[in-house]
């Protein structure tokens, strides 16, 4: 493995550490508001960083594109379903 | 060294058995349909490790978007939503052996079948003429199989034509409260759904992808803006959708009538501009599955449900 | 074992599994999920048995056979429950007579 | 080697969704379940994207750029209309 391999190896593995923390949240946190916060870090990060790895290691452009864009719209429905879950959770009881 | 693939794909099976069984024993419904959307997006992985990404696709889009949120719409009618088993005891005992020995027997069958089999992969893979379509599944679909696919736009029409026969659509007179993100969420997200859609139908021809996948992330655009509020009254737009639902039919129909009158076989393609004429078969087709699905998940009594009532105006 | 087996067996056993519910509950809704649980579970059989010798190409028949057969199974899937919602609406319940009568 | 830790990933990631199982299960609120379900969307995108990596077939991430579009479908229809009114409903 060349250096590259390696970084985005570590980019995976701290990825795939953020969605274990998430799911860790989700079942260990004591209501929905903390639980999507935990739920939050596994879109943004844990995605995130999943990305960057598989980008950096595919060598294309156009498939680093593609998986950037899958993270981007990933975030705008995540952050949209968390935000109407959590209005529509703090206006009951 | 372990098999990892072979752990991935017993984990998933397991999970899958394991999610299938909590759907349909949870006494609580909403349960059970959040579990249904958590079988779907199983189910997608499922169709990836069988090497079937066209199904994948389709699958993302229908049984991990579209069958939850109408499941969750129509939950959302109902006042009793709890389910509990109601057979005796005796009768109980006696379909649990049945089943679970049904199971068994049919498994057996499975594990003891001589994998030998024919396979339309050598006929599909080598195409009979240059038609610059090279996806197996969409060859099937519309040059080997065509009578199917034809037919099978029939039958969702005649779904489409029943839930109609039992309502019209509802108004979406409902305003759309101040807090509110849906919508301009909606806004940003529905050039990307609809570039998606677009992009599919065109990778149909070479790859994964095609008119079913299309019209499936196109349906789930139109229940997308419905839900967020951003459609207009149905009656603006009827007669549009109506052309919409039958364009599919009509287009394959007339393609496949007037290649007779060029001494082709019925539903048969011409060998100079196959691509193209696939090409707009494939367009109708996905506006046509696209409208079928809106349409069936907008024939909704909303305003006759009391229920509905009371929480469309608290909100 | 290969994934092609895997899947089917699995299909077969959430075939049976589906049966089971839609025999012992009356719920419609539940009924409906049962069956949309049995077209799942007959689509894995059918891809999974075309796939089960080892190194075995994928099948493109048995994909487009699937593939129509989800968009057929949502379809049914909404018809049914536009039925559900007009016997609701109706003052039907949610369960068919004869099964209340039981 | 890359092929392989992203296989070891995709199975990693698959335990995390069979765990994220009990908060479905467990609810207590609707909102609870429906952001497990959330999770177990992006989690299957994640291993979408590994598979793609390590079963060489890049149609993969077409499926799941669908899958990550189409999950806030179920989102808004639970928020728009499913709501129940109380944990378990009635």
């Amino acid at each position: 493995m060349n250096a590259l391999e390696w970084i985005a190896a570590i980019l995976l593995i701290a990825g795939a550490l953020f969605f274990f923390a998430g799911t860790v949240g989700m079942l260990r946190f004591p209501d929905a508001f903390s639980r999507l916060h935990a739920l939050t870090k596994v879109d943004n990060l844990g995605l995130g960083l999943l990305v960057l790895g598989l980008a950096l290691q595919s060598g294309s452009l156009a498939i680093a594109l593609k998986l950037l864009l899958i993270w981007v719209l990933a975030i705008v429905a995540a952050a949209t379903g968390a935000y109407l879950v959590a209005n529509g959770a703090s206006r009951r009881p | 060294m372990v098999n990892l693939y072979l752990v991935f794909d017993l984990l998933l099976a397991l999970t899958l058995m394991w999610v299938g069984w909590r759907t349909l024993t949870s006494p609580d419904l909403f349960r059970g349909v959040v579990l249904f959307i958590a079988f779907g997006v199983l189910m997608t992985l499922a169709w990836v490790r069988l090497e079937a990404p066209d199904v994948a696709m389709a699958e993302a889009a229908i049984g991990a978007g579209l069958t939850g949120a109408l499941l969750l719409d129509a939950l959302a009618d109902l006042r009793a939503r709890r389910s509990h088993q109601d057979i005796e005891v005796s009768r109980l005992a006696a379909v649990s052996v049945i089943t679970l020995a049904l199971a068994g027997v049919l498994s057996w069958v499975m594990l003891t079948l001589p994998a030998q089999h024919a396979s339309m992969h050598a006929p599909v893979t080598q195409p009979p003429n240059a038609s610059g379509i090279t996806n197996p599944v969409t060859l099937v679909l519309l040059v080997y199989r065509a009578y199917d696919t034809l037919l099978e736009m029939a039958v969702l029409l005649l779904a489409v034509i029943g839930a109609r026969a039992l309502h019209d659509e509802a108004p979406v007179g409902r305003a759309a409260p101040q807090y509110d993100l849906l919508a301009p969420a909606a806004r940003v997200l529905l050039p990307a759904i609809l570039l998606v859609a677009a992009y599919l139908l065109w990778a149909g021809a070479t790859r994964p992808g095609g008119a079913f996948q299309a019209g499936a992330v196109l349906g789930a655009a139109g229940v997308l803006l419905r839900l967020a509020g951003l459609l207009p009254s149905p009656a603006t737009y009827r007669r549009w959708m109506q052309m919409g639902l039958v364009s599919g039919f009509m287009v394959f129909l007339l393609v496949g009538v007037l290649v007779i009158f060029a001494g082709l076989p019925w539903l048969g393609y011409p060998a100079t501009h196959t691509k193209a004429l696939i090409l707009l078969v494939e367009t109708g087709l996905t506006l046509s599955i696209g409208m079928s699905l809106l349409s069936l998940f907008m024939s909704v009594p909303e305003q006759r449900s009391p229920s509905t009532h009371a929480r469309a105006s608290a909100s | 074992m290969t994934t092609g087996l895997v899947f089917a067996i699995a299909g077969a056993q959430l075939f049976f599994l589906g049966v089971y519910s839609l025999i012992v509950h009356t719920h419609l809704l539940r009924r409906i999920l049962a069956l949309n649980v049995m077209g799942s579970a007959t689509f894995l059989a059918i891809v999974g048995m075309a796939q089960r010798a080892q190194g075995a190409a994928p099948d493109p028949l048995a994909h487009a056979l699937v593939l129509t057969g989800i968009v057929v199974a949502v379809s049914a899937s909404a018809l049914a429950l536009a039925l559900l919602r007009q016997l609701v609406a109706a003052g039907g319940g949610t369960a068919l007579e004869e099964d209340r009568e039981a | 080697m890359m092929q392989n830790i992203c296989l070891a990933l995709a199975v990693f990631l698959l335990l995390n969704v069979a765990a994220g199982l009990v908060r479905i299960m467990r609810g207590p609120t609707p909102a609870d379940r429906m952001l497990s379900a959330q999770l177990f969307g992006t989690t299957g995108v994640g291993v979408l994207l590994l598979l793609a990596e390590a079963m060489r077939t890049p149609a993969l991430r077409d499926v799941a750029l669908v899958l990550a579009l189409l999950a806030v479908l179920a989102v808004a229809a639970f928020v728009k209309r499913g709501w129940p009114d109380e944990a378990g409903g009635r």
